[in-house]
């Protein structure tokens, strides 16, 4: 039982993360706090992917002597391509939050809703 | 001409479809634009008549033109049957388009060149139908001659025409979609081929009853064949000006709905396996319902096309009956009533357009005295009810007399029964109009300004029919020839 | 080795490198007509290629490119099969035959200062739907799926209504949800399998299957895709994005961002697991059968409530997803040749449709279009009419028209599967289908009564577009045994025991 | 801005730091083959030096010394060098990016060679993107 919880301690992480980003983006009307929670969600994706490469005692996968176990690189790698997509939508998003801002003069969503019925 | 049937058959599809074409060009030359119409008719009837010859002999056009699916494609094979209905449909077509000139220029009617491409279409789409090889060549004939009559249907435009409009093709794409494409791709898949053969293609396909539940889908499927509870769609379309009632309820879509009914009867079931697995049976009894049920709303009608609508409705059953009896007296009185059907309703049609075009009644309860008035109207009104009713000495009788011989063929005694009862009530609801004209006085006084006719236009294709339903009394052979060559095969 | 074989070499590659060089250089050019043309040539030779790769493959079977020469399964291995090549050639065609029309269209929606700037996205967006399908890699499909979505999510937001902005943002939420849902799915599969190379994983999956993770990961790709696909109840950006999208771009996200996502998930269920596998112990068939029920039936009825056309046309694609992922859940080879012939077929019927809405909005102006200002169209445009009336006619599936193929291919999987409900469900669809599509043909010939709409047909280039995709439409409807055989073969190969070649 | 003109010891701090940001930048860029590095991070660490120029010194400054023309031209010209290089590895007869064939006698060679264009390809995008979304947002609401 302990084992299952302290054990897998990244796991429970990005699911904690996770969750919390999913809450961030449902419950939260305003916008900018959807791009955070996005952002959350993303971020706990990249500790799994990463917790993932990461191999007891191993080392920087760089060759040195006296070492022969490296943690595995390519979830690092493949998790910063995922980076810079987060922050190309991230970017986007807050380009987009602006705009919104600037047509309706509010960020908030159920403002924006209740401008559009009326409108 | 020395035409290949094979071509013949494809021309008889293409030549509407390029008048339909032209008659668009001809669109600010009225005098032109009717000549094309009347030279296309006129072609498409020389071009028809040309195959009757090879098919008496025996022979059966056959051409794939493209293969959609493998082993399903567009194909045109002229037999009998479809021979008969495309000389009915490509004969009353000219008769038709003379109608029409004169109804549609004696009322004013607007878009005349809409009207006119869209009947030509709908005759191709009759051709392709009748012609059609496989069930999916019908079905797309089918669907063509429902698309292609819809704007024909509401062709006034007007909020009452597109209610009408709707309920029509509510119905007939229902009926099609729910109904009659599942059955045809049941029909696909259990016996792999939806091509006509003789003795049909399900015989040891399916069983007794997959086989009843198939024929039931087809049945009710084909809405164009009035089935009760798919008719409301007939009576809905009479806010169509008359020759579009004429074309809907004698040459083009009623029948192409009984014939649809009778293709499938003969050349998928095959009319031994449908006596012998009993599935006609079911809807023997359907038929007969709707033949009884639709004269007796015709004698509550006062609207004289609504009670035309109605008789419609009842006749139809009669060749849907025939096809159910699953003889081959019945299919052939069927197939001989829709030929003395249309005749006399086209004559039933056109006069009722005769009589709004002169004299702008539309209810039979006005039309006391008015047989003085209009007297080779009325006449010719009298002749074709005679005919539907089945009395000689006018075409219908014959029908009637097969239809009989089936139904006694078949052992059904009752049917016999119904067909008299049935007859009776004809004679009510249709010849009180003739009686009303000739022999009660003129409703208003001072209404004897002698004789007032419709155009020639229109009188004339009137009483052209009205003479078809006699000389199909004295000289049916070659509709009986066309019959006999098909029971021979 | 010629010069001209070495380049044939490289042609997997090179249908993702040109629009990707070519969007830089549109944003260098600046010049409105200068980069629409660029634009078309690029989807044009993107079209041509893949072609070419068709010519390859159909008869010779799967060509695996090794990207940068690292070989398989440790370098990023671009895999075409015959599903591949397939969507590839619906994707450029598509893409080409809306471009064609789309300069004028797009000079009156959009400033001119921007115009270079949408068509760099729509060639990123090409380069991204290109890549996802070519590539044989979990994760490069990821990274392309975000690049697709991205240029998606701005061309959106270039809508002329400021709704449109709401609108892409939605989408960019629900978007970056399902992306990351993929992401997560690609990391557990990672974690079981040790490889990102989607083939090696269909062959390392099977010992692993039974393990939570790997159903997890199932799970987790299938709602990503689903996503992505707008698959019922989460189809809530679809709507939106489609009504206040430009236009054109409609016409574009219609033709290929839904389709790309359905390739995506026939990739994940069919590419890496396998319905069909007992050892699966989910029913994701059922599952995924009965959304796309739902979602024919629902999406419809909501169709046939609408008042504005294109968002009429967009929940008819909701419809018209559900046909598709209908015929993939059946797990048979004639369900997923249908859901194939359909996503070729509704693309080109629905770009047809939603172009001819951008002919329309052309000459009235405005960005959106009401049922009723339709009125009279028949008289002023009759050309455009007859367009609509052919696509609708497809979208209901009459004979002649594509729609009718590919309704008829999945009414025969459906029998043949037995599933008499789904063929209820599909023709309760398609008579939902008939009144949605009355609707908009009744309001084009309706008259308009006292007002007099002054109207005259589209630019030429809108309408060359229009009929390209009917003719598509009718060629498809009417001669469609090589589309039904390049699609039997592209499922044949996907669905068969040994799928592939050794790597 | 009269707060601008009193954070005498922040300008001071800042100038002096700017060419270090800057040089470290171009460091992770050029060193990328041989340790951590690349171009993502060099990108964003140039971008860095220019976000911090033009909140000390105003988006004016910053706009004198990038001006956003230059960003429009860098963000496509940037792609395309990535681009290019793969089309260059077409051409000279190997795979899409197979830098082995830029250099026909040392693969090895070659394969230094591509990663540093490639990557001052990626470095050059990221940066100028980083930089303009700053001077899009910053930009905003003044007018």
């Amino acid at each position: 039982m302990l084992d299952a919880i302290l054990g897998l301690f990244n796991y429970w992480i990005a699911i904690g993360l996770m969750m919390t980003g999913l809450y961030i983006v449902i419950a939260h009307t305003n916008l900018v706090k959807k791009i955070i929670g996005l952002n959350i969600f993303q971020t706990s994706v990249f500790i799994l992917y990463i917790s993932m490469g990461k191999i007891q005692g191993g080392t920087a996968p760089i060759l040195a002597e006296g070492t022969l176990i490296y943690s595995n690189p390519l979830p690092h790698v493949l998790i910063l391509t995922a980076i810079v997509v987060g922050v190309a939508t991230t970017a986007l998003g807050l380009a987009l939050i602006v705009r919104i801002y600037e047509a309706y003069g509010s960020a908030e969503e159920d403002e924006i809703v209740n401008k559009d019925r009326r409108a | 001409m020395s035409f290949e049937p094979a071509s013949a058959m494809l021309l008889a599809v293409l030549l509407p479809l390029a008048g339909a074409g032209l008659i668009a060009l001809c669109h600010r030359w009225p005098n032109l634009r009717e000549t094309v119409t009347l030279v296309t008719a006129a072609a498409l009837f020389a071009n028809v008549l040309t195959l009757v010859g090879p098919v008496l002999e025996g022979i059966r056009p056959d051409l794939l033109l493209i293969e959609i699916l493998p082993g399903l494609g567009l194909r045109l094979t002229l037999e009998p049957l479809g021979m008969l209905f495309a000389l009915v449909a490509s004969g009353l077509w000219i008769v038709n388009s003379v109608y029409s000139i004169g109804y549609m220029r004696g009322n004013n009617e607007q878009h005349q060149t809409g009207f006119y491409v869209c009947f030509a279409i709908a005759l191709a789409a009759t051709q392709l139908l009748a012609m059609s090889g496989n069930l999916l060549t019908l079905l797309i004939g089918y669907e063509v001659l429902t698309f292609s009559t819809y704007p024909l249907v509401t062709h006034k435009r007007n909020a009452e025409a597109r209610a009408g409009g709707r309920t029509y093709l509510g119905v007939l794409l229902f009926t099609s979609i729910a109904l009659l494409l599942p059955a045809i791709v049941a029909v696909w898949y259990l016996a792999g081929t939806i091509e006509f053969r003789d003795g049909g293609v399900l015989q040891g396909m399916v069983t007794p009853a997959t086989a009843t539940a198939l024929f039931a889908l087809f049945l009710f499927g084909t809405g164009k064949a009035a089935l009760m509870p798919f008719h409301r769609w007939l009576p809905a379309a009479m806010v169509a000006p008359t020759p579009v009632s004429a074309l809907l309820h004698a040459v083009a879509v009623v029948k192409a709905g009984v014939f649809t009914v009778t293709k499938v009867a003969v050349y998928i079931f095959g009319l031994d396996f449908l006596s012998v697995s009993g599935a006609a049976a079911p809807m023997l009894w359907v038929a007969v319902f709707t033949l009884l049920a639709a004269s007796l709303v015709a004698l509550s009608r006062d609207n004289l096309k609504a009670r035309l609508a109605y008789s419609t409705v009842s006749q139809l059953a009669y060749i849907v009956l025939g096809a159910s009896l699953a003889t081959s007296m019945g299919v052939a009185g069927g197939a001989f009533h829709l030929v003395a059907h249309a005749l006399g309703k086209i004559t039933l049609f056109f006069c009722a357009g005769a009589i709004y075009t002169a004299m702008h009644k539309t209810q039979v309860s006005e039309l006391d005295g008015m047989g003085r008035v209009m007297p080779f109207t009325f006449g010719a009104f009298l002749v074709a009810s005679l005919s539907i009713i089945g009395l000689p000495p006018m075409g219908g009788t014959w029908s009637k007399w097969l239809l009989m011989s089936g139904a006694a063929d078949a052992g059904l005694t009752i049917v016999l029964a119904v067909l008299a009862i049935s007859s009776l009530l004809n004679i009510v609801y249709l010849l009180e109009i003739p009686m009303r004209g000739f022999l009660r006085p003129p409703a208003q006084t001072g209404g004897n300004g002698g004789i007032r006719e419709a155009p020639l236009l229109c009188v004339a294709p009137l009483c052209l029919t009205a003479a078809g339903c006699v000389v199909l009394f004295f000289y049916p052979q070659p509709v009986l020839m066309l019959l006999d060559t098909w029971r021979l095969q | 080795m010629t010069g001209l074989a070495l380049l044939l070499e490289q042609l997997p590659a090179l249908q993702v490198v040109l629009p990707l060089l070519a969007a830089p250089v549109c944003v260098l050019l600046r010049r409105p007509n200068l980069v629409w043309a660029l634009s078309c040539l690029t989807s044009l030779g993107c079209l041509g290629i893949a072609l070419t790769l068709a010519r390859q493959i159909y008869p010779h079977g799967v060509i695996s490119y090794a990207m940068g020469g690292w070989a398989p399964p440790f370098g990023i291995e671009y895999r075409l099969d015959e599903l591949s090549v397939f969507m590839l050639v619906v994707v450029s065609l598509a893409a080409s035959l809306v471009l064609i029309g789309a300069r004028q269209s797009i000079q009156r929606e959009i400033p001119a200062d921007r115009i270079h700037l949408l068509y760099a996205a729509v060639l990123l967006m090409l380069t991204g739907s290109l890549g996802i399908i070519s590539t044989g890699d979990a994760f490069n499909l990821f990274v392309f799926l975000e690049i697709a979505s991205l240029s998606t999510y701005a061309l959106v937001a270039m809508g002329r209504q400021r709704r449109a902005l709401v609108a892409a943002f939605q989408y960019l939420v629900l978007g970056t949800i399902g992306g990351t849902f993929i992401l997560i799915g690609v990391g557990l599969l990672y974690m079981m399998t040790g490889t990102l190379n989607m083939q090696d994983m269909a062959e390392r999956l099977p010992p692993v299957l039974h393990t939570t993770t790997a159903l997890a990961a199932l799970a987790f790709l299938v709602i990503g895709a689903a996503l992505k696909l707008a698959l019922l109840p989460l189809h809530i950006w679809l709507p939106n994005a489609y009504t206040f999208a430009p236009s054109m771009i409609s016409a574009l996200l219609a033709a290929i961002s839904t389709k790309v996502a359905a390739y995506v998930l026939i990739r994940f269920v069919y590419g890496i697991y396998d319905l069909r596998w007992s050892g699966l112990n989910l029913p994701l068939n059922d599952v995924l059968a009965l959304l796309a029920v739902a979602a024919m039936l629902f999406a419809s009825y909501v169709a046939v409530r609408q008042q504005e056309v294109k968002r009429l046309l967009a929940w008819s694609s909701l419809a018209q997803i559900g046909y598709i992922v209908l015929g993939l859940s059946l797990a048979t080879s004639a369900g997923l040749a249908a859901s194939t012939l359909h996503i070729l077929n509704h693309a080109v019927i629905k770009a047809g449709l939603f172009v001819a809405v951008a002919a329309v909005l052309f000459r009235q102006g405005g960005s959106t279009l009401q049922l009723a200002d339709l009125a009279g169209l028949s008289r002023g445009m009759p050309w455009t009419t007859a367009a609509i009336i052919a696509g609708g006619l497809g979208l209901i599936g009459v004979p002649l028209t594509a729609g009718f193929v590919s309704k008829w291919a999945l009414l025969q999987a459906l029998i043949e599967s037995g599933t008499w409900l789904y063929v209820a469900a599909l023709l309760a669809s398609s008579l939902l289908a008939v009144i949605y599509v009355w609707r908009i043909i009744e309001a084009c010939t309706a008259s308009t009564g006292d007002r007099d709409i002054q109207r005259r047909e589209a630019p030429l280039g809108l309408q060359l577009s229009i009929w390209a995709l009917v003719a598509m439409n009718l060629y498809l409807g009417i001669n469609s045994s090589p589309g039904m055989r390049l699609a039997t073969e592209a499922s044949g190969r996907l669905l068969a025991p040994t799928a592939g070649v050794p790597l | 801005m009269k707060l601008r003109e009193e954070q005498t010891i922040l300008r001071i701090v800042s100038k002096l730091l700017l060419p270090f940001i800057l040089l470290f930048a171009l460091y992770v860029q050029f060193h990328g083959d041989y340790g951590p590095g690349g171009g993502f991070q060099a990108g964003v660490i140039f971008a860095t030096g220019i976000v911090l120029y033009g909140l000390v010194f105003g988006l004016e400054a910053a706009e004198t010394a990038l001006p956003p023309r230059w960003l429009q031209v860098l963000m496509p010209l940037g792609l395309l060098l990535y681009a290019g290089v793969g089309v260059a590895n077409i051409l000279l007869g190997g795979e899409y990016l197979n830098y082995n064939t830029l250099d026909a006698h040392d693969p090895v060679h070659g394969q230094h060679l591509g990663i540093l264009l490639v990557e001052l390809g990626v470095g050059i995008t990221v940066a100028a993107v980083m930089v303009s979304v700053f001077y899009a947002f910053s930009d905003r609401g003044k007018d």
